[in-house]
């Protein structure tokens, strides 16, 4: 993706369009001339000339996209009043014009008056309504945003048994107000910038001044300030761009589409980073924990959200050590499988032309084709896809003799802990790490997983995010934060907020990455 | 430095690409061992029988069931020790023979009564797959290799059948003991106690054991027994005990599991069954001018389970008096089972430990003349009680309605 | 570089204090040498190609620094 | 000396995963019956070391002891020293991870090299080594709750399985307290507790305002782990007997061994391998960087990151020449005076108290 912007960028070198004109000029057909050279004369700029006035008219301009703009507003409270507007403008020139009618005529929440054309493309092309009048060297800005968008609905990626049904959207404004919605608090406040030269999208950084640490805040804007990109698609381009290691497979921002999750977290002390045109919202600084927490476990009682903690956490070992540990008690440690269930393995074993190990690649390889396959796919064929692949094939397959029935259970079971994280980021890197661990466990039985195992542990305790441990509040050890970790304990006893954001816990933190990726 | 963590992981894939797997073995490679047995044959030769899983014909499933054909195979060999046989069945073997889950050894009557076991467990307990935890037992009247040839109807695998035979008999009997490898070589290296091994000896033709017919049938044929326990002196078989005796030396060494004992009631010889639940016993050593002197305190706890007369058992003072004869009856049989040892001059109650962990001193003056001097001349003094805590869904017999 | 000296000042170290201690132990000068050297006598094919993979990261970081600092 | 900080508590599982991972060794195994007495008289021992250390540490609170011997001893004799000092750590972590791979070809790889599987563990401790104390610790921390929960767990099934047999440790003074003294003085002092001079190089890491807080974390990890260890000694001797103790090289493998609960829960092997593999990597991982820090420090290289690997390499060499077979190197470590009089003792004993005496006059 990116080298493909880095390419446009250089051919884009070679034609180099003219310079664009500081101010505007007095004349309007100077300037709708410009507009139309500096667009192309694309068919979905709208010019709208009209006069107004009377004795002499005045002629005037009202430049819009459509599609951005909310075409209602710009009829009834731009071009109808200006129609309308018969008063005499006597000896006033263009100039004393546009004041009078951003001061008396216009009727839309937000108006201002421009000079720079930079700053009036901007705002057009954000979807405000520009109003040129001939003869004055300003032009006027509408608020007029508005346009097609789809409709508040249930968040597909994290759906819960109870709470909230509403999801983000991909505009950030609706998002911000849904948040604002929960907490009503003069201290949440928000700062917004546009990233990305050509995109120039608009991010803001939401938190709870007060709660939030200075020190993170600062952090997360510098970082986005030091983004120097062509465009900003998605937040899973912000997400790289600052997060903490590059070379990771673990996730060190958390992602959602949920106004309570974001909520919960701004009151925590995290930053919300939201970035239009997606319903994903980027929460920083992420702890590990966050990502095996699910919002409905604050909603239901605290003794089962905690055991569904800790089925949870057992579930992601399960996702990242099943096949592997069962690899490695096959070909290396067959002493430590209890005599009955050895002889049945070895049973269903006798007829399996492979290795295990290859037996496990090729049915977890099998796995993770079905679920790409069903992943894209219609929801009606989807469903179709993962019966015919997960029943057919896999009961031909055993059938044929090619693997065996406890390799399939394995695997199935592998199969289904890795849906049931409640983060999809974390569940990927788990189910990408699996391999990792079959390929050590083949070459050196439960050493090989022990090794691999303590790598990962070291690369997860060296990890921070935005100055926070990773691991915390595991290690380093917070006894005080363990309250809302693996388990959590019920409401009334939870004294005062986790201390996990604490300024005590953040220390310099190294973002590598995001200087070097200068476009 | 950039990329020095992508070499780490670089190194880690080539260690483990590269590192070629030496210790994996499939599972189809191997021979599941459930048994070995060791013989003599007439060179004065050690034969190693090992029984080997047939996994296919034990666990059914979707290959179309065992039952057709002998879930195991029994192959065996000479050799001057125990891994020269090994090393000869494996010609036989096309798999890597796997003793992980080796359950059961069984030991020749000829090897423990002419060769002596001593020298045998080395192998068992340096051996890394081996686990000390696995049974010894003892044939009788026939070889260690017609006992593994035999094929059993409910256990699939005939070594799991023989261990199952000796862990119900224990629970239920009293009379035999299981015992592992790591217990006999415990009491073979301590002077003060000699290893008690149960054995098992076969009913009816050996030959016709090792067919399919004989477990298809409804009563079969050939079928293996508990039958006895081997004692040892200086590891030589040197005497069987049964019955009473047997059960008299278990109850000294706090063995008893579950048993039941019966006495005479009203004159009538095994009128009452006393069912034991449990017990505990205590050995106390003593030395008094290096003569020793033990005393050996049963307290046993049970119920009745059968009665063949009429008596008052509501009665406090009645339970009291079968209390007082269960208690004589058990002392009589520990009495028994301790005169026999003493001609045997064999300690296999642990009396010379007992003395060992209360005179460390003098224990090493006497310890090479303990079996042979100490052990036969000591006072042993037993003292039994037992408990009578309830008597069924009945309390007294019908009997006692009809005699009225 | 200088690690890499260090390094290899505190290998022969640590070889000439088990040879020592093999000396001491009793044996003759030359059977202590050998018993220093023979567990790496038996190798197997990938167990070397191990070895030199690691040999090969030693050198490695020095080296590069070395040519980095040519460079310039 | 690398810019970090580490808590109190990370001191404290860093100083108890140190000293556990002799727990599957037949620690004092010389007293007999009496291992675990030898033991805690060992554990005395190492408590007044630790003192020592402490004491040592409390006059250069923010040096490394490679600095402050050249303080004391004058700028040569100092460095000589150190660098005899950096020596006996590549030497204790040669020791540790022959020990460590030995028993693993034991336990379950019979026909692997041993170089391939200390390799594996050099590469994996050096990976985390590279990333600074703070992460190791963290790493302590995270298995630190593990190995609590194995431990608490087989303890249970050892005892419900009911394989305690307390008259295994009767009679308890069979060898006399001669021998027991000799066993704990000559043993056990130096092997899991004298051992903890490493941490003289990790003591400046630590983060604590009030030195004395230290000192209190020290005892209680000494205290602690001593008391396990004579523990786990003494439910070893009575589940197994005292013979076949005194001839296991790994004990606790033998009685975790023996565990068998309603036919399944037996065969816990891999709870044994699991603690083999994280007292190892801990205690090779500590020792290592303690090295390499030394290192740092007395050749003034900026980057202590870059010595470690190259010290990990120098230690898998030594590790498989420093003996030719594993009782050579059993025998080479536990009964041979030539390496208790000529390493253990001078380094963990002799030259603390003489260090202590010369800053004692020194600061007077």
């Amino acid at each position: 993706m990116f080298s493909f912007f880095e390419h446009s960028k250089k051919t884009s070198k070679n034609y180099s369009p003219e310079p664009l004109p500081k101010t505007i000029k007095s004349s309007l057909s100077d300037n709708l001339a410009l507009l139309k050279q500096k667009t192309g004369k694309s068919p979905d700029i709208i010019i709208r000339s009209l006069k107004i006035g009377n004795q002499p008219k005045v002629k005037a301009a009202v430049v819009y996209v459509s599609g951005i703009v909310d075409t209602q507003t710009i009829n009834e409270f731009l071009i109808e009043v200006l129609i309308n507007y018969k008063e005499k403008p006597g000896n006033e020139a263009g100039q004393e014009l546009i004041e009078k009618i951003a001061e008396e005529v216009v009727s839309v929440g937000s108006i201002k008056t421009e000079t720079e054309w930079s700053s009036l493309f901007e705002s057009l092309l954000s979807g405000n309504a520009l109003i040129f009048i001939d003869g004055a060297a300003k032009a006027l800005t509408a608020g007029t945003k508005g346009g097609e968008k789809r409709a508040i609905q249930e968040p597909s990626t994290q759906s819960t048994v109870r709470g909230s049904r509403e999801g983000f959207t991909e505009s950030m404004e609706t998002n911000m107000a849904m948040v604002r919605r929960i907490i009503k608090n003069p201290n949440l406040w928000i700062e917004s910038i546009k990233i990305g030269n050509q995109t120039r999208t608009d991010v803001s950084i939401m938190y709870i001044n007060g709660s939030a640490e200075s020190a993170v805040i600062e952090e997360v804007k510098k970082r986005l300030k030091k983004i120097k990109i062509d465009s900003i698609l998605e937040s899973g381009y912000i997400e790289q761009l600052i997060e903490d290691q590059t070379m990771s497979p673990f996730p060190t921002l958390y992602y959602t589409e949920r106004p309570d999750i974001v909520a919960g977290n701004l009151l925590e002390g995290r930053v919300a980073v939201f970035i239009n045109g997606t319903p994903f919202t980027l929460l920083a600084p992420a702890v590990f924990v966050q990502f095996f927490q699910a919002s409905d476990d604050y909603y239901t009682r605290f003794d089962i959200a905690t055991a569904t903690r800790f089925l949870r956490a057992f579930i992601f070992l399960i996702s990242l050590l099943g096949p592997a540990t069962f690899v490695a008690a096959i070909t290396y440690h067959h002493e430590m499988i209890p005599t009955t269930l050895l002889i049945v393995i070895a049973a269903q074993r006798e007829s399996v032309p492979f290795p295990a190990i290859f037996e496990a690649l090729i049915m977890e390889v099998t796995f993770e084709i079905l679920r790409e396959a069903g992943l894209r796919l219609p929801k009606a064929i989807g469903s179709t896809v993962s019966i015919v692949g997960g029943l057919v094939v896999g009961q031909a397959a055993v059938q044929a003799g090619i693997v065996s029935p406890t390799m399939l259970i394995i695997v199935a079971i592998t199969a289904i802990a890795s849906f049931a994280t409640p983060s999809f980021a974390v569940a990927i890197s788990a189910r990408l790490l699996r391999f990792a661990f079959m390929i050590c466990a083949a070459s050196l039985g439960f050493y090989g997983i022990m090794l691999a195992l303590f790598m990962m542990v070291a690369h997860l305790c060296s990890l921070r995010s935005f100055g926070i441990p990773y691991m915390a509040p595991f290690a380093p050890f917070m006894p005080g934060n363990l309250g809302d970790t693996l388990v959590r304990i019920p409401w009334w006893s939870m004294k005062k907020k986790t201390q996990l954001m604490n300024h005590k816990n953040i220390q310099e933190s190294k973002n590598k990455k995001s200087q070097s990726l200068k476009t | 430095m950039k990329h020095k963590r992508s070499f780490f992981a670089f190194i880690l894939i080539s260690l483990t690409v590269v590192s070629g797997c030496w210790d994996k073995r499939e599972m189809n490679e191997l021979a599941f061992v459930s048994a070995f047995a060791v013989d003599l044959n007439e060179e004065g030769k050690y034969v190693g029988t090992f029984q080997i899983i047939n996994p296919g014909n034990v666990a059914g499933g979707l290959q179309g069931g065992g039952g057709q054909n002998a879930s195991i195979t029994v192959y065996s060999a000479a050799g001057d020790n125990l891994l020269e046989t090994e090393g000869h069945v494996s010609m036989k073997v096309s798999r890597d023979l796997y003793y992980a889950h080796t359950n059961l050894i069984i030991i020749s009557e000829k090897v423990a009564s002419e060769k002596g076991i001593t020298e045998l467990f080395d192998l068992f307990e340096r051996a890394r797959e081996f686990r000390t935890t696995t049974n010894v037992v003892l044939t009788r009247n026939s070889s260690a290799e017609e006992m593994l040839s035999v094929l059993t109807e409910k256990d699939k695998i005939p070594a799991e059948q023989i261990v199952n035979n000796l862990k119900g008999a224990e629970e239920s009997q009293g009379e035999y003991q299981k015992i592992t490898i790591d217990n006999v070589i415990n009491s073979l290296i301590t002077s003060g106690n000699e290893p008690l091994i149960s054995a098992f000896s076969i009913k009816g033709e050996p030959k016709k054991g090792t067919k399919m017919e004989n477990i298809q049938a409804s009563q079969p044929e050939v079928r293996m027994e508990p039958n006895g326990l081997g004692v040892f002196k200086n590891g030589k078989l040197i005497d069987w005990l049964e019955g009473e005796t047997a059960r008299g030396t278990l109850w000294a060494t706090d063995k008893v599991q579950a048993t039941s004992l019966n006495i005479t009631w009203k004159n009538k010889k095994d009128a009452i069954a006393y069912q034991v639940v449990r017990q505990k016993t205590k050995i106390a050593a003593q030395l008094k001018k290096d003569r020793p002197k033990i005393s050996i305190s049963v307290r046993a706890e049970g119920r009745i389970a059968e009665v063949s007369v009429s008596s008052d058992l509501t009665n406090p003072h009645t339970l009291a008096a079968i209390e007082k004869e269960v208690a004589k009856e058990i002392k009589e049989e520990i009495e028994k089972a301790i005169y026999h040892a003493q001609i045997n001059k064999s300690d296999t109650f642990g009396f010379g430990d007992a003395i060992h962990r209360s005179h460390p001193d003098k224990w090493k003056k006497i310890k090479s003349e303990w079996n042979n001097e100490y052990f036969p001349s000591s006072d042993i003094e037993v003292k039994v009680e037992a408990f009578i805590r309830r008597t069924g869904l009945r309390t007294n017999s019908y009997l006692s309605d009809l005699e009225q | 570089m200088k690690i890499l000296w260090i390094a290899a000042l505190l290998l022969g170290l640590l070889l000439s204090y088990a040879v020592g201690l093999n000396y001491v132990l009793g044996f003759n000068l030359n059977k202590s040498l050998a018993k220093t050297m023979n567990p790496f006598r038996v190798m197997e094919i990938a167990e070397f190609i191990v070895f030199l993979v690691l040999i090969f990261f030693l050198f490695l970081n020095p080296v590069r620094t070395f040519f980095k600092k040519e460079k310039k | 000396m690398e810019k970090a900080q580490i808590n109190l508590y990370q001191l404290f599982v860093l100083l108890v995963l140190f000293e556990l991972s002799t727990i599957l060794a037949p620690l004092g195994i010389a007293a007999k019956q009496a291992a675990w007495l030898s033991i805690l008289i060992g554990m005395i021992g190492g408590l007044v070391l630790f003192l020592v250390y402490y004491r040592l540490y409390c006059y250069y609170p923010d040096v490394m002891p490679t600095e402050y011997m050249q303080i004391l001893l004058g700028r040569f004799l100092g460095s000589v020293l150190a660098f005899l000092y950096i020596l006996y750590f590549l030497y204790l972590a040669a020791r540790v991870l022959r020990n460590f791979g030995e028993m693993l070809l034991i336990l379950a790889y019979p026909v692997t090299p041993l170089f391939i599987l200390n390799a594996g563990l050099v590469v994996v401790t050096v990976y985390t080594v590279r990333k600074g104390i703070e992460v190791l610790a963290r790493t302590g921390e995270l298995f630190a709750i593990v190995i609590f929960f194995l431990a608490a767990s087989s303890l249970l099934l050892i005892v419900l399985t009911g394989l305690i047999k307390v008259t295994n440790l009767q009679p308890m003074m069979e060898v006399g307290m001669g021998k027991i003294l000799e066993t704990a003085f000559s043993e056990t002092l130096m092997i899991p507790f004298g051992e903890l001079i490493v941490f003289t190089m990790i003591f400046p890491y630590v983060n604590v305002n009030h030195s004395k807080k230290l000192r209190k974390a020290g005892l209680m990890a000494i205290g602690f782990s001593g008391i396990v260890l004579a523990f786990t000694m003494a439910i070893n001797i009575s589940v197994m007997g005292v013979s076949i103790v005194s001839r296991s090289p790994f004990p606790l493998l033998s009685t975790i061994r023996s565990i068998e609960i309603a036919g399944f829960l037996e065969r816990l092997d891999v709870y044994f391998m699991m603690v083999l593999i994280i007292g190892g990597f801990f205690k090779f991982s500590i020792i290592l960087y303690g090295a390499a820090t030394g290192t740092a420090d007395l050749f003034k290289i900026k980057e202590t990151s870059r010595l470690i690997y190259p010290l990990g390499f120098i230690v898998l060499m030594f590790s498989l020449a420093m003996a030719s077979s594993y009782p050579e190197h059993t025998y080479k470590i536990l009964h041979s005076d030539a390496v208790l009089f000529t390493t253990s003792i001078p380094f963990l004993v002799v030259i603390p108290i003489m260090l202590l005496v010369i800053a004692f006059f020194k600061n007077r």
